[in-house]
């Protein structure tokens, strides 16, 4: 007789248990950390996509493998190594990283960039030569021609962008262990909304973490939406 | 041992699963694989044990997902047998709370024999303190230490860190942050060798004081609310574990030949402390047993 | 490690750096490029191959300004592979290209540069850009620019207060497509995009074009129109070298033909005379439309 | 101070602390849920992408980013709806599915199948439309074009798959509500690697996390090893 | 729902189950398919478009069996369009379709899958399956076996113990690549590609053969080899319906030659007559290489 489950896959009755600040530093925390990390797997990964895409060499299908199978890298251990990396006794350890957001930005780094150059390089290699061609035929140096690849492949770009996202937003094991899920002062300094929707779990306050998840989901969603209008205006070209 | 309307017939429940919902505290300190064997030996049956959030697994309870739960936050469980979802809670054992820290107390709280004491210097120092901050018994505990010390932690800056986590992740935390922590000395016991954390202040069992108790309860989930669950079965299981060997098992469980839990089930005069509604009182029987069905006829 | 196509085949690895340098043209003097002397484009006794294969062998072509010049010959003869060479896409295994009389692949990455931005290269696909037409037939002059000016121009077209600049305005007229240039080429039909494809390559207004089957997919009235184009091109000084397999085409509009056969240019002639007295007999066999081999 | 991540990241001195039997019954479990779970997604994935990739509808793009969006759902809001519908009092409950592999496997699905379902998709759609053609006018029915299309893409539907996988075996936030980490007499029932990663991790003890993490990694690498030679064999098609 | 692509855009949505029906051929009756008398297959009247724009309008073409048909004329006039309707690809929008004399659009889907497996066809890219040379031979027996022999030939080619059928044999045999069924297509060059694609039609038996410019991308050589086995199909009795730029292949392997421009057929004869004495002028300034339109 628990009144939760039907409660809450309709309308929640329940009203909103928590503090908007509180509220609002968790969903600052996820997107700054989520954001920076994708932003710098962009960074890396674009190079390492562009180049695999157009040369070959041997032992390119095995790297090709691995970063496969860094997709489906299992968080928790990702986030272990991390925090080894930057615990007091790690390589790190002098930075004083631990269960801060910077080394959650570290693990999803790691969690977020074999996605994106994954699903990058699948797009980038389904550039037409011909296009790349015709860039340097028209005068263009090697740099043009990658940015005009770049600029074709935009529309698969910004979904590999947006798959990196959506694994470093949507994670939990990762963060909770280098990140700790801690609040200061009633503000969240490492709680994203993942370890903070757990956190609800653990309550049985199953309510608040199907709203707070409800959340999660329209983040992603609004994100998509953007990115996706961003990359739009051109999804394919005449061939 | 009471064992159900049907416990005399131990063929009846052979060969059925009891899911027990526990707090990790509880499960990661090992005791309930070394409580469970000689249980699923003698009758047959499988016990799945679900650790989680001491307010997910009353949860659980509550859904009629589990059949019986293990947990140490009494006012949950009152309000738990209040709401009519489960019924004969015992008494199952204790240990106690103890503050760590870092073994060098850099903010000096040894020396109080008080908790109070303690919590001030560790407030005044602005020492890290972390705090599980997941509404669990060990934090609903720290929380009420706090208030009895008159300060309001989380208002008063930096020092005080709420991880929101399990016992076993705040002491890590503890360990690679500095700093202290509240801990139940099962887990802190059966993490001891992985940290480097020093207990400052005692709780009862190694002479504290009596506020630091930690109190376990077990509670069969009431089978009028859901017909579903094996009743019958968790008598058997609250039987067992209140049995002399069950709690013979309690009392022997060491982790690095210390400790962990005190049984607390047999006394001379035992103290079953079924929960019943105050309203209640005068017009029922005034001594509950364990072997009776009678008060589940509420609602 | 090998690169696999051709854009990034050679060996120009440090050549992003100087467009700001000496090379840069700014949008004044791009209209104005026509008044600088042009040079031919000489492919001398080149030998070249994939892999271990041998394509080419001791060919040579040049071709001058003013000047079209057909190739024409059966599929696989190396046709393309030639046209690479001499639009500076490939190093020759062997033999040197020239421009304007110098080895081009003597030179540094720089200089090399150089004279690849004089060459205009046109494919059989039109492989425009995912972009408006006005982007497209830009991007020529873009990458000649210094970078703050291309950033100045990228952030003016996706606010959309782009304006066409004359040359891109003149190399549009030319395939009468004026008014286009705020389509995006996902809205052309083939023989349009093919147009636009040719204007990117007049807009920078190089010494040489190279054309690799440009009009093999069009109709014939957007092949109409391109071969008007070319005669435009060459009356303005500008050498052609044209790849066809529609030997009608290379009667139509070029002053010299050769024909390309597995051991190479068979016969190279004014138009007429490989047309109505060609010399080799395997020619004569090809005109008449026999597979030759 | 603690003495772990040196250790660790060298070859670990320490014993392995875990009977072998333990070990086995987890990975038998994690391979029985991650598989069980994959395979059903496939084949519910696969007549979708199909659909989606050679049909042209309004609200394609829209469905498209919906499957996009799904590939970032946060794996405990997952388990959290999963529990609601097995629990006895969801709409499943009667199955008494709560804490059983079987719960593991249903919000696996829901993680894995919009994986799957969008790399086929892109597999699928770049199968080239000659092929199709030529299938059909080698008298092939609806059913053979279909066939044939997934033969050609099978690379990438290797490649889906193995993501499907990669997320479904690398996820702890959803097995860990609904299958709640069970062991029963010293064996896994609903206990998988990750699940036991991160017990271990919570305890602090960060060697056998690891030698259970690399355990994972592993798997993984076997698993995709031999997914991506059963797929191969013809990469490329001669254009 | 549209379907977007030629391959699904029937509606023959209910014919997945009768090929274990009365149409399964088994393998012994493949060979002697030749003994089953062959039917005409003629387009009548067809008009059909794209969305609002119409390609061909008010068109006729038959190919009886035993005959070349080729269809010239220049790009984007509808040759392709119209060879889809003959390969019973895509319904007219007006106008019927007929084999043997049968309206094949009046049928249920079942009679029609029968029609168009009577039909081959070859496309200008070879379109390999990616499988052995094999495998892509025999497909188009595969898929009118019933199911269970079906696996049962997917394991043995599996296991490797694959063997030839007589029928396969003798398609590659006709485009001169017997030795070459163990094969895997990535491994053929062009020309070997195509050949295959040619022998996968041939495979069969098919009443008509369509082909699609099945040359344009070959170089001589192998030209002459699918020119060689088009004549030995034709000899077969196998009617070709074949569309080419080509002009002079047409003369080569075609018995008549049909011109198709914007405005529909504008003259179909006999080759020599369309060579020699065409009666429209415009057959006349075609043939001459002028652009026509
Ligand atoms: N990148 C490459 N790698 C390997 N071989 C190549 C490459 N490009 C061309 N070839 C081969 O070189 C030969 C000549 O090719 P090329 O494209 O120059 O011929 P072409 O005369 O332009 O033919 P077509 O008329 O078909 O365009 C062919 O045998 C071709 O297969
Ligand atoms: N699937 C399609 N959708 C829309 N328009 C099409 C489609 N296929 C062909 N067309 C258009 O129909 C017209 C005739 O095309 P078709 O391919 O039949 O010409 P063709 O004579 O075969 O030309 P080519 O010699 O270039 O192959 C062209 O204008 C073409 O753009
Ligand atoms: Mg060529
Ligand atoms: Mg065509």
């Amino acid at each position: 007789m628990s009144e939760l489950p039907l409660e809450v896959l309709s309308i929640p009755a329940v009203a909103f248990p928590f503090e908007w600040p509180y509220v609002r530093s968790i969903i600052e925390v996820s997107l700054y950390v989520s954001t920076a990390a994708v932003l710098v797997s962009t960074l890396l990964s674009l190079p390492i996509a562009l180049a695999l895409g157009f040369t070959s060499f041997r032992g390119k299908g095995l790297l090709t493998s691995i970063i496969t199978t860094g997709m489906g890298f299992p968080s928790v251990v990702v986030g272990l190594v991390v925090l080894f990396g930057v615990s007091n006794q790690g390589p790190l350890g002098s930075l004083e990283l631990a269960f801060t957001p910077e080394a959650m930005i570290l693990s999803q780094i790691v969690l977020a960039m074999p996605v994106i150059t994954g699903v990058s390089l699948a797009a980038v290699s389904s550039v037409d030569d011909g296009v790349r061609d015709a860039a340097f035929a028209m005068g263009g140096t090697r740099l043009d021609v990658a940015i005009v690849t770049i600029r074709e492949a935009r529309y698969g770009i910004a979904t590999a962008v947006l798959a990196g996202f959506g694994r470093a937003i949507s994670e939990v094991g990762g963060v909770l262990i280098v990140g700790g899920n801690i609040v200061v002062s009633g503000e969240s300094y490492t709680r994203t909304l993942t370890t903070a929707i757990q956190l609800e779990a653990r309550q049985g306050r199953y309510e608040t973490a199907m709203i707070l998840g409800g959340v999660l989901v329209a983040l992603v969603l609004l994100v998509n939406a953007l990115v996706l209008r961003l990359g739009d205006g051109g999804g394919g070209r005449y061939r | 041992f009471a064992s159900g309307d049907s416990g005399n017939d131990g063929a009846e429940i052979a060969g059925e699963t009891l899911t027990l919902a526990t707090t990790t505290s509880t499960d990661d300190t090992g005791l309930l694989a070394a409580l469970n064997e000689p249980f699923e030996e003698r009758f047959g049956v499988t016990v799945h044990t679900v650790a989680k959030g001491t307010g997910a697994a009353l949860e659980t309870a509550r859904n009629g997902d589990a059949d019986v739960v293990m947990v140490h936050a009494r006012s949950l469980e009152d309000e738990f047998l209040e709401d009519g979802y489960g019924v004969n809670r015992r008494d199952l054992m204790f240990n106690d709370f103890v503050i760590v820290g870092e073994s060098d107390d850099p903010a000096g709280i040894g020396g109080e024999s008080e908790v109070e004491g303690a919590l001030s210097t560790i407030a005044e120092t602005e020492s890290t303190f972390v705090s599980r901050g997941d509404n669990s018994g060990t934090h609903t505990k720290e929380q009420q230490l706090w208030a009895d010390a008159g300060i309001d932690p989380a208002e008063s800056g930096e020092w005080y860190v709420e991880t929101g986590s399990g016992m076993g992740e705040a002491l890590t935390r503890t360990n690679e942050m500095g700093g202290y922590t509240l801990a139940d000395r099962g887990t802190y016991l059966s993490m001891k060798s992985e940290i480097d954390l020093k207990i400052h202040v005692q709780g009862p069992v190694g002479g504290g004081p009596e506020s630091l108790m930690n109190p376990y309860g077990i509670v069969a989930v009431n089978p009028a609310v859901h017909e579903n669950v094996a009743y019958d079965l968790a008598m058997a299981y609250i039987g067992f574990l209140t049995s002399l060997e069950g709690q013979e098992v309690i009392e022997g469980y060491t982790v690095s030949d210390e400790q962990l839990f005190f049984p607390e089930a047999l006394a001379e005069e035992p103290n079953f402390e079924q929960y019943v509604p105050t309203a209640w009182r005068s017009s029922s029987d005034d001594s509950p047993s364990g072997s009776s069905n009678e008060s589940t006829d509420q609602e | 490690m090998r690169v696999t196509d051709g854009a990034g085949s050679t060996e120009e690895t440090d050549e992003t750096g100087e467009t700001d340098g000496s090379n840069a043209t700014n949008e004044a003097s791009e209209t104005n490029a026509t008044n600088a002397p042009r040079a031919t484009i000489e492919a001398r006794d080149v030998t070249h191959g994939y892999g271990r294969e041998r394509v080419l062998e001791d060919v040579t072509l040049s071709v001058a300004p003013g000047e079209v010049v057909a190739l024409i010959g059966p599929s696989g003869v190396g046709k393309t592979t030639l046209l690479r060479l001499l639009a500076l896409f490939e190093r020759p295994d062997d033999g040197t290209v020239r421009h304007g009389g110098e080895d081009v692949w003597a030179n540094g990455n720089g200089e090399r540069l150089d004279h690849r931005r004089r060459v205009g290269m046109v494919f059989q696909e039109p492989n425009l850009f995912g972009a408006s037409v006005r982007q497209n037939v830009a991007y020529g002059l873009r990458v000649r620019q210094g970078w703050p000016e291309r950033v100045r121009h990228s952030f003016a077209s996706i606010l959309g207060s782009a304006s066409t600049s004359p040359a891109v305005a003149q190399a549009l007229e030319a395939v009468g497509l004026e008014s286009y240039a705020d389509r995006d080429v996902d809205s052309l039909s083939g023989g349009e995009a093919q147009r636009v494809a040719f204007a990117r390559a007049l807009a920078y207004d190089p010494d040489v074009l190279v054309l690799d089957e440009p009009t093999s997919e069009l109709d014939p009235r957007n092949t109409a129109i391109l071969e008007d184009a070319v005669r435009t091109a060459r009356a303005n000084g500008i050498g052609v070298a044209l790849a066809t397999h529609d030997m009608h085409q290379a009667r139509r509009v070029a002053d010299r033909v050769g024909l390309l056969l597995d051991d190479g240019i068979v016969e190279i002639d004014e138009t007429d005379t490989i047309f109505e007295d060609p010399s080799d007999d395997r020619t004569r066999q090809f005109i008449r439309g026999d597979l030759v081999y």
